[in-house]
């Protein structure tokens, strides 16, 4: 474990107005490494999620991305330095057409690439193709799901945040996601940090696993070290 | 502008006097000319002596183009600062607002601009012109220049539609035509569907008693419709010398307007009050009507007040009607018994620099009439 | 500005004085709370005695307008329906009562000048019934309520509101003032209604009818403002927030927004009409410069200073803002527009919640240390 | 008295510029029953619900409530008939405290003019303090609900609906975003509900659905696919192929 | 002339004015598609363009003047409205209606700070001699119906804009991520979109459109402090109208509203025109509350 950490969370505090919801967040993510973050509802994983994207403020601590104080870059600065996320509840741009979703993610590239979509988009997720000229926001639930993770993928981030990316999709998609998300991770070489509430999904796919509550993280460990016994714990069933 | 808030009247050796006009929003442009023209008399008067051996102070406030400000305003001047009269007052709508406080006070109003009549109170002094003594002699002139045909255009307000009421009168007792009327809202800039109305009717000449910045934009549309004044003559009402300047002479360039005073008026007195007017205020400033009528008020109040020996209003404006003719930039003028100001009209043509050649007059001094015989007869002035 | 003080009322203001300037801090500030409401009413209804007759003018017109105010807190604050067009409301109102105060002064037969000189001849139906009191008082209060169902009812169960609604609302300001403007004959035109000399058989100049009329103001002004605290704190007050914040989601509950909405607006411009009525009382005259657009949007700007979400707050906010226009715009007229205007730029964007949104800061603050 | 029709569509069409979202669907609700409804991501099954409530209006079909035809009735007055839904996206009111939320949905009196009055009845109160217990928010009852996370977001959409008293739910993915123990409670807290309330679930949670122990009706492309039991439904070969995949 | 010739030319005329409302309206219904946000400065932003073209006229007078003025004006007011919009309307980017009244005030303040530089009475711009004359049909069933070049000209720089605009929107990748932000703003900024860059594009883009139809109003009339107000209902009504952020609904509301206020003025005055204007509003919302062209979306807008 030589290896620099791909994200580094010091000391990370957020608030909404005066409520605060995280508190001294200490996290280390490593390249090529996929994180699952468990939580009951509420916690704050979300937030967290948005913390490190940008889109919500630092209240307090650092962000270090790849090696550098990210803490206060806006959000699409943060996407330009490799940083992607896929929110919960998809936010998917609904009067764009599929392929215009795509496209804006190139943004993300800055004056990178040649502009183009990377082909891989639709390998992993052919429905795309089917419904690419159909606006975004008549897409079922399942369907947005695979072009918010597409249009994130179209940036070539480094970090993908994914925010419950099986939430309200049919189980055989899921395993299309699960295996989309394999992929991204081992062939890709793009690092992810997962919140799921499937335990199941974290378990195929992380390799370190991040449980929070009441706004802290109270557990960190490698996927391997956790038994059947701990996810049940995790979950507080 | 030099304003006060405390009372002054305690003070044995001065008298003041509010000044009371709009100092800010649309009307602002216009009357602070008048401001300043009733500030120079006050101050002549004042290095002259004063009046009753008092220096006056004027208190000016801000009317703030909007009538309810005219009659706050009022009071605060005659219950708060105790002043002994009052100058001020464009539009109609601020005149009317303010009314009932000079009645119920018992203060005297001094009013300088043209008007529709239709109002006599004890407690103004109109100086403007009644209708007439500016639209009904535009309109006899037109006559005897034999146009037929009448197109009345005017801002959407009551000066024009009352003149025009007026006018339509006289063009049917004349059993002359009317091309068409129409109104736009004070300051609008649309003429599109005016114009295309008076293209329909072919008028002679059209009567324009549109008020401000609408001018330019009817006079501008029309032009570029293609209707030239000199085939279609345009008298207007409210066109005043800095109106023209400002509109750049030569869209105006040609057209009528009456007055009871231009500025081109070739008389020692005009000239220096035009002197001294510039002197004060900058060389470029035009002289208008107006201006000259809230000059002439502060003098005729002087007058009055030293005839009665007092600044007792109901004296005062007892001594104002008894005055003889007296001499103001304009001429000899009087008032009349109705307290409306005794004086003559005069047409003028624009030329190329913004200054009207007097083309013709009415002659003779007009009496006040704020009743058109022929539009409402059997009404009086009552005081 | 102090006139005639008697003994009791000086020994009043020496009191409200002393917790003045004892106590500086806010903290006393909170402590005393609850007594400034009560000794502000007490000054306000002691105010003929203290005040000029020129700032007693002033403070009645202030009081009136601030019903209308109170209206701005219910539709903007609680309804979040931004009105642009309360000056619509507020002028039928006046003209209701200015028609009234017209005909009362005339012998029969007789018409209003301004008719004589459009060229009227006959009474027109529409000015009928303003010759019966109970009319005109049932009028002033009625027909801005059932006008402002109906305009509102067209546009709300459409479901069209938030900034369309606010811009529907300026041009019905605007073609409300442009229609008072061009019917001279019925309205009088630019000029509006003025020169009135009776009200119920009383001559309006006497002292004693200013004082009449000034407590009735502030009468109403007490009763209205009871009122809606009523209104804001009954369940009418949560379904009312409730359509502000989630419309549809309101509508999936089973309930209909569009009549809570268009009652509360209705309510507002039933305010508005009475205060309206008041100020053409105490002013003297009502003219289409006081209904349009440019005063429409100054009356936001009053909730807006004093607070949007509170009562208290809108009162204070029309008397501070309007008396400040008397004396800054005598002094520096010119400067009136820029203070007005940067007076909207920095309340809007540093006190969303107005005066009373810092005062409940600083308290609440202050509480919290302690 | 499980046996009536409480509520069934009847051949409806929705047509979205010429996308078929339901093609010709009929189904049939009878009363005091919870049916689950499963598809495919797109099949159509929110926009049965859509269709249901009055937020998407079919363009052939009709739809009866208690033999009512509610097929053109404005939305408010469907949920009048007695027929509530939860939407996909939380929605409640956010500057409301979480009670007030709930007394909106529990107290049913409509008419704008009977709010003219201060507080709630005792009855929406009880009502109320039960259901906060239920959906476990009592101790934030007095927060406003703009504060709560997206799970007690969810949680409190549900008690509403269930506290409108509603004789036909319409639950829309309930439990997305849940984790497993919070799952469970949902499906406990639709089980309580018994033979008053008939509820209508939609969901892709192959756990939760079990625990509902209910019959489960399959959509696909706007179509009918399968009705039968949760084994039924695992054995058949066409819904795995659509929909369950080789697992689950 | 009869009547059919005094219709006809009210309809040519109704799209002169619908070319000026376009102009005027352009710019509000961008900035509210993309921000929800009316500017009720942005008749100021119109007047300015005015005074621009007063200015240049000033510097070069004569028929070139007009063609450097459009340009000038388009770009001063364009910066103009990139100022307000960094200083003031991007602080409150959350709040709408408030940032309705705060933008009032500076209208506010604009209108007096001209009022101080320029005078309270209308400055003139002189039509170039190029704008003389017209169109004037003598023969045919459109005899009397006569064409002004001023009113040709504005309506060609009302073309001219919306070609313009067409072009980027549709066809540009800006277009795109100014539609991305339109729809979403704090995705489009996880995406990588600088959604302040975008405002502010936008917002020059169009107080530079206002900017224009101040031109086009300085040929017409008067330029004074308050020429915008003139113009901004109308606008605002034109926006309520075209559904949001929609280009072409803009343009066919102002088509329906300018042509409708020409042909009522053959049977009113201008003030009746006025406000029958607001009625058809209020009549067309009950038609079609979305606008002329409503966007589709399944989300609930709580
Ligand atoms: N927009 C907001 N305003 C105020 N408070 C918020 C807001 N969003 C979330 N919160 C608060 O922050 C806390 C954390 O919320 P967050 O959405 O991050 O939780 P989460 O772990 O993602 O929950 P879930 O599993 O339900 O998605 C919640 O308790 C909630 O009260
Ligand atoms: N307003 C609309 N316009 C066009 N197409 C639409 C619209 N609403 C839904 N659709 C389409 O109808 C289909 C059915 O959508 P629906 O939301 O009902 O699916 P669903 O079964 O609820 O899916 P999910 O499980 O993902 O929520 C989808 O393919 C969607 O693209
Ligand atoms: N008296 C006038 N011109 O209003
Ligand atoms: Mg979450
Ligand atoms: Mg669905």
């Amino acid at each position: 474990m030589s290896q620099n950490p791909i994200l580094q969370l010091q000391n990370l505090s957020a608030a909404y107005g005066q409520s605060q919801v995280l508190w001294d967040i200490d996290l280390n993510l490593l390249p090529n490494h996929a994180m699952g973050l468990i939580g009951r509802n509420g916690v704050g994983k979300s937030t967290l999620l948005q913390t490190i994207m940008g889109t919500h403020k630092v209240h307090g601590g650092t962000v270090i991305f790849d090696g550098e104080d990210v803490t206060s870059l806006p959000a699409h600065l943060r996407a330009r330095a490799g940083i992607a996320i896929v929110p919960q509840g998809r936010h998917i741009f609904p009067h764009l057409t599929v392929l215009e979703n795509l496209e804006t993610g190139l943004s993300a590239r800055g004056d990178r690439g040649n502009g183009k979509l990377p082909e891989y988009i639709f390998d992993l997720f052919p429905k795309l193709k089917d419904v690419r000229s159909r606006n975004g926001g008549f897409l079922s639930g399942g369907e947005q799901q695979q072009l918010a993770i597409g249009r994130a993928l179209a940036g070539s981030p480094k970090l993908l945040l994914l925010d419950e990316p099986t939430e309200g999709i049919q189980p055989n998609v899921v395993q299309q996601i699960e295996a989309a998300i394999h992929t991204i991770k081992t062939e890709l070489k793009v690092s992810v940090l997962m919140v799921e509430q499937r335990i199941e999904v974290v378990w195929n796919i992380a390799d370190q696993f991040t449980a929070m509550q009441e706004g802290k993280i109270i557990l960190q460990d490698d996927i391997a070290n956790m038994s059947a016994e701990d996810a049940s714990n995790i979950v507080r069933i | 502008p030099s304003t006060s808030e405390t009372p002054t009247t305690s003070d044995a050796s001065t008298v003041s006097v509010g000044i009371l006009q709009s100092l800010s929003g649309t009307m602002a442009i216009s009357e602070i000319t008048v401001k300043n023209a009733e500030i120079l008399a006050i101050e002549e008067i004042n290095a002259a002596g004063g009046v009753l051996g008092k220096q006056i102070t004027a208190i000016v406030e801000d009317g703030a183009s909007d009538p309810a400000s005219f009659a706050q305003k009022a009071s605060k001047l005659i219950e708060n600062s105790n002043v002994a009269t009052v100058f001020g007052g464009w539009t109609s709508a601020s005149r009317k607002a303010m009314l009932p406080v000079f009645e119920r006070t018992n203060n005297l109003l001094w009013y300088p601009v043209q008007f529709e009549g239709n109002e006599c109170s004890p407690n103004i002094m109109y100086s403007g012109a009644q209708p007439n003594q500016q639209i009904l002699p535009a309109f006899e002139w037109a006559v005897d220049a034999g146009y037929e045909n009448y197109f009345l255009i005017g801002s959407d307000y009551v000066f024009p539609r009352t003149a025009n009421l007026i006018v339509k009168k006289h063009i049917e007792n004349k059993e002359l035509s009317l091309a068409g009327e129409a109104y736009v809202p004070l300051g609008g800039t649309d003429f599109s569907g005016v114009i295309a109305k008076v293209q329909a009717a072919k008028p002679d000449i059209i009567f324009n008693t549109l008020n401000g910045d609408s001018n330019v934009a009817f006079f501008k549309q029309l032009k570029a419709a293609g209707i030239a004044s000199t085939e279609t003559p345009i008298m207007s009402f409210s066109i005043g010398e800095q109106e023209a300047q400002a509109m750049g002479p030569s869209l105006v360039e040609g057209s009528y307007a009456t007055w009871n005073y231009f500025q081109s008026l070739e008389t020692a007195e005009n000239n220096s009050f035009v002197d001294a007017y510039k002197a004060k205020f900058g060389a470029g400033a035009a002289i208008t009507d107006p201006m000259v009528h809230g000059y002439l008020n502060v003098y005729a109040w002087k007058a009055a007040a030293e005839k009665a020996g007092t600044f007792d209003v109901d004296a005062v404006r007892e001594a104002v009607v008894e005055l003889e003719a007296f001499s103001t930039p304009m001429g000899m003028v009087s008032f009349a018994d109705n307290q409306s100001l005794v004086q003559k009209a005069l047409i003028g043509k624009l030329d190329a620099s913004g200054q009207f050649e007097i083309i013709a007059d009415s002659g003779d001094a007009i009496s006040p009439e704020p009743y058109d015989a022929l539009t409402f007869p059997g009404k009086v002035c009552e005081l | 500005m102090f006139k005639v003080i008697d003994d009791n009322a000086r020994a009043r203001i020496a009191r409200f004085s002393e917790i003045m300037n004892q106590n500086p801090h806010i903290q006393t500030l909170v402590k005393y709370a609850p007594y400034i409401l009560p000794a502000i009413i007490l000054l306000a209804a002691i105010a003929p005695f203290l005040l000029s007759d020129y700032d007693l003018n002033l403070l009645g017109r202030f009081l009136s307008l601030s019903i209308l105010a109170l209206g701005l807190v219910l539709i903007w604050g609680h309804g979040g329906i931004l009105s642009l067009g309360q000056g619509v409301f507020f002028g039928l109102g006046g003209y209701a009562i200015a028609m009234h105060l017209k005909l009362a002064d005339l012998a029969s037969g007789e018409l209003p000048d301004f008719m004589v000189w459009s060229g009227i001849e006959t009474l027109p139906l529409l000015w009928q019934p303003f010759q019966n009191p109970i009319f005109t008082l049932l009028a002033i209060v009625l027909i801005p309520g059932v006008f402002a169902a109906l305009f509102s009812w067209l546009v709300f169960n459409r479901r069209v509101s938030g900034t369309y609604f606010a811009l529907i609302s300026q041009a019905l300001a605007l073609a409300f003032a442009t229609l008072l403007v061009s019917r001279q004959d019925w309205t009088g035109g630019f000029n509006g209604l003025t020169n009135f000399s009776t009200l119920l058989g009383q001559p309006l100049s006497a002292a004693s009818m200013n004082y009449a009329i000034y407590w009735a103001t502030l009468t109403i002004l007490c009763l209205c403002f009871l009122g809606l605290k009523w209104l804001l704190s009954s369940q009418f007050g949560v379904m009312l927030r409730a359509s502000r914040d989630g419309e549809n989601r309101v509508r999936f509950l089973g309930y209909n927004p569009t009549p809570i909405k268009v009652f509360a607006f209705s309510v507002a411009a039933m305010l508005a009409g009475m205060s309206g009525a008041l100020f053409t009382l105490h002013a003297g005259n009502i003219s289409p410069a006081a209904v349009g657009v440019i005063p429409s949007i100054e009356m936001i700007i009053w909730v807006a200073l004093g607070g949007r979400f509170s009562l208290i707050g809108a009162i204070a906010g029309t008397i501070l803002i309007n008396f400040s226009r008397d004396r800054i715009s005598s002094a520096f007229p010119e400067l009136w527009l820029y203070f007005i205007g940067a007076l909207f730029v920095l309340s809007v964007t540093f006190l969303p919640k107005g005066l009373a949104g810092l005062y409940e800061k600083l308290t609440t603050k202050e509480r919290d240390a302690s | 008295m499980t046996n009536r029709p409480l509520l069934s569509v009847d051949g409806v069409t929705v047509d979205f510029d010429g996308f078929k979202a339901l093609n010709s669907f009929s189904f049939i609700l009878n009363s005091g029953e919870t049916r689950v409804v499963i598809g495919p991501n797109g099949a159509g099954k929110s926009t049965l619900c859509d269709t249901i409530i009055g937020r998407v209006r079919p363009a052939e079909g009709h739809i009866y409530f208690e033999d009512v035809e509610i097929t053109k009735m404005a939305e408010q007055d469907i949920v009048r008939q007695g027929i509530c839904r939860k939407f996909q996206a939380p929605g409640v009111l956010p500057e409301l405290t979480v009670s007030q939320n709930l007394e909106l949905a529990a107290q049913r009196q409509y008419q704008w003019w009977k709010s003219l009055r201060q507080g709630v009845s005792a009855e929406t109160r009880t009502i109320v303090e039960d259901m906060l217990e239920r959906i476990e928010l009592t101790h934030r009852k007095n927060e406003p609900a703009g504060l709560l996370s997206h799970g007690e977001k969810q949680w409190l959409e549900i008690g509403m609906v269930i506290s409108t008293g509603a004789k036909l739910l319409l639950l829309d993915e309930p439990t997305a975003g849940m984790g497993p123990a919070e799952t469970r409670r949902t499906a406990e807290l639709i089980k309580s509900l018994g033979d008053s309330q008939t509820v209508l679930v939609i969901d892709h949670d192959m756990s939760f659905v079990e625990q509902l122990n209910a019959s489960v009706t399959v959509m696909h492309q706007g179509k009918f696919l399968f009705q039968g039991d949760i084994e039924a439904v695992r054995q058949d070969e066409n819904v795995a192929a659509v929909y369950l995949g080789k697992s689950a | 002339m009869d009547s059919f010739a005094l219709i006809s030319n009210q309809i040519f005329n109704g799209f002169s004015v619908a070319s000026i409302f376009l102009l005027a309206a352009l710019g509000l219904a961008l900035s509210f598609g993309l921000m929800r946000v009316i500017n009720m400065a942005h008749g100021e932003m119109l007047m300015l363009g005015g005074y621009f073209a007063f200015l240049t006229m000033q510097i070069i007078p004569g028929g070139m003047g007009l063609l450097v003025a459009l340009p000038v004006a388009f770009i001063g007011a364009a910066a103009t409205g990139g100022l307000l919009q960094t200083t003031l309307i991007s602080r409150l980017a959350k709040r709408p209606l408030d940032t309705l009244l705060a933008t009032w005030g500076v209208s506010l303040i604009l209108q007096q700070a001209s009022r101080d530089i320029f005078g309270a009475i209308g400055v003139e711009v002189q039509a170039p001699t190029w704008l003389d004359g017209g169109i004037q049909i003598t023969e045919g069933i459109f005899a009397g119906v006569s064409l002004p070049a001023t009113r040709l000209f504005i309506i060609a720089v009302a073309i001219f804009v919306l070609i313009g605009l067409t072009l980027i929107f549709r066809h540009t990748r800006i277009g795109l991520l100014i539609r991305a932000v339109n729809q979403d703003r704090m995705m489009a900024a996880a995406t990588g979109i600088e959604v302040k860059r975008a405002d502010l594009i936008i917002f020059c883009l169009g107080s530079g459109i206002a900017g224009l139809a101040g031109v086009v109003l300085a040929i017409l009339g008067p330029v004074t402090p308050s020429v915008g107000q003139s113009y901004i209902v109308p606008a605002f009504l034109v926006v309520v109208m075209g559904g949001l952020g929609s280009i072409a609904g803009t343009t066919i509301a102002a088509l329906m509203l300018g042509l409708f206020s020409a042909l009522a003025q053959i049977y009113v005055d201008v003030s009746m025109a006025q406000v029958l204007l607001l009625v058809f509003v209020i009549i067309f919302i009950q038609f079609r509350p979305q606008g002329v062209i409503a966007q589709k979306s399944r989300a609930l807008d709580v």
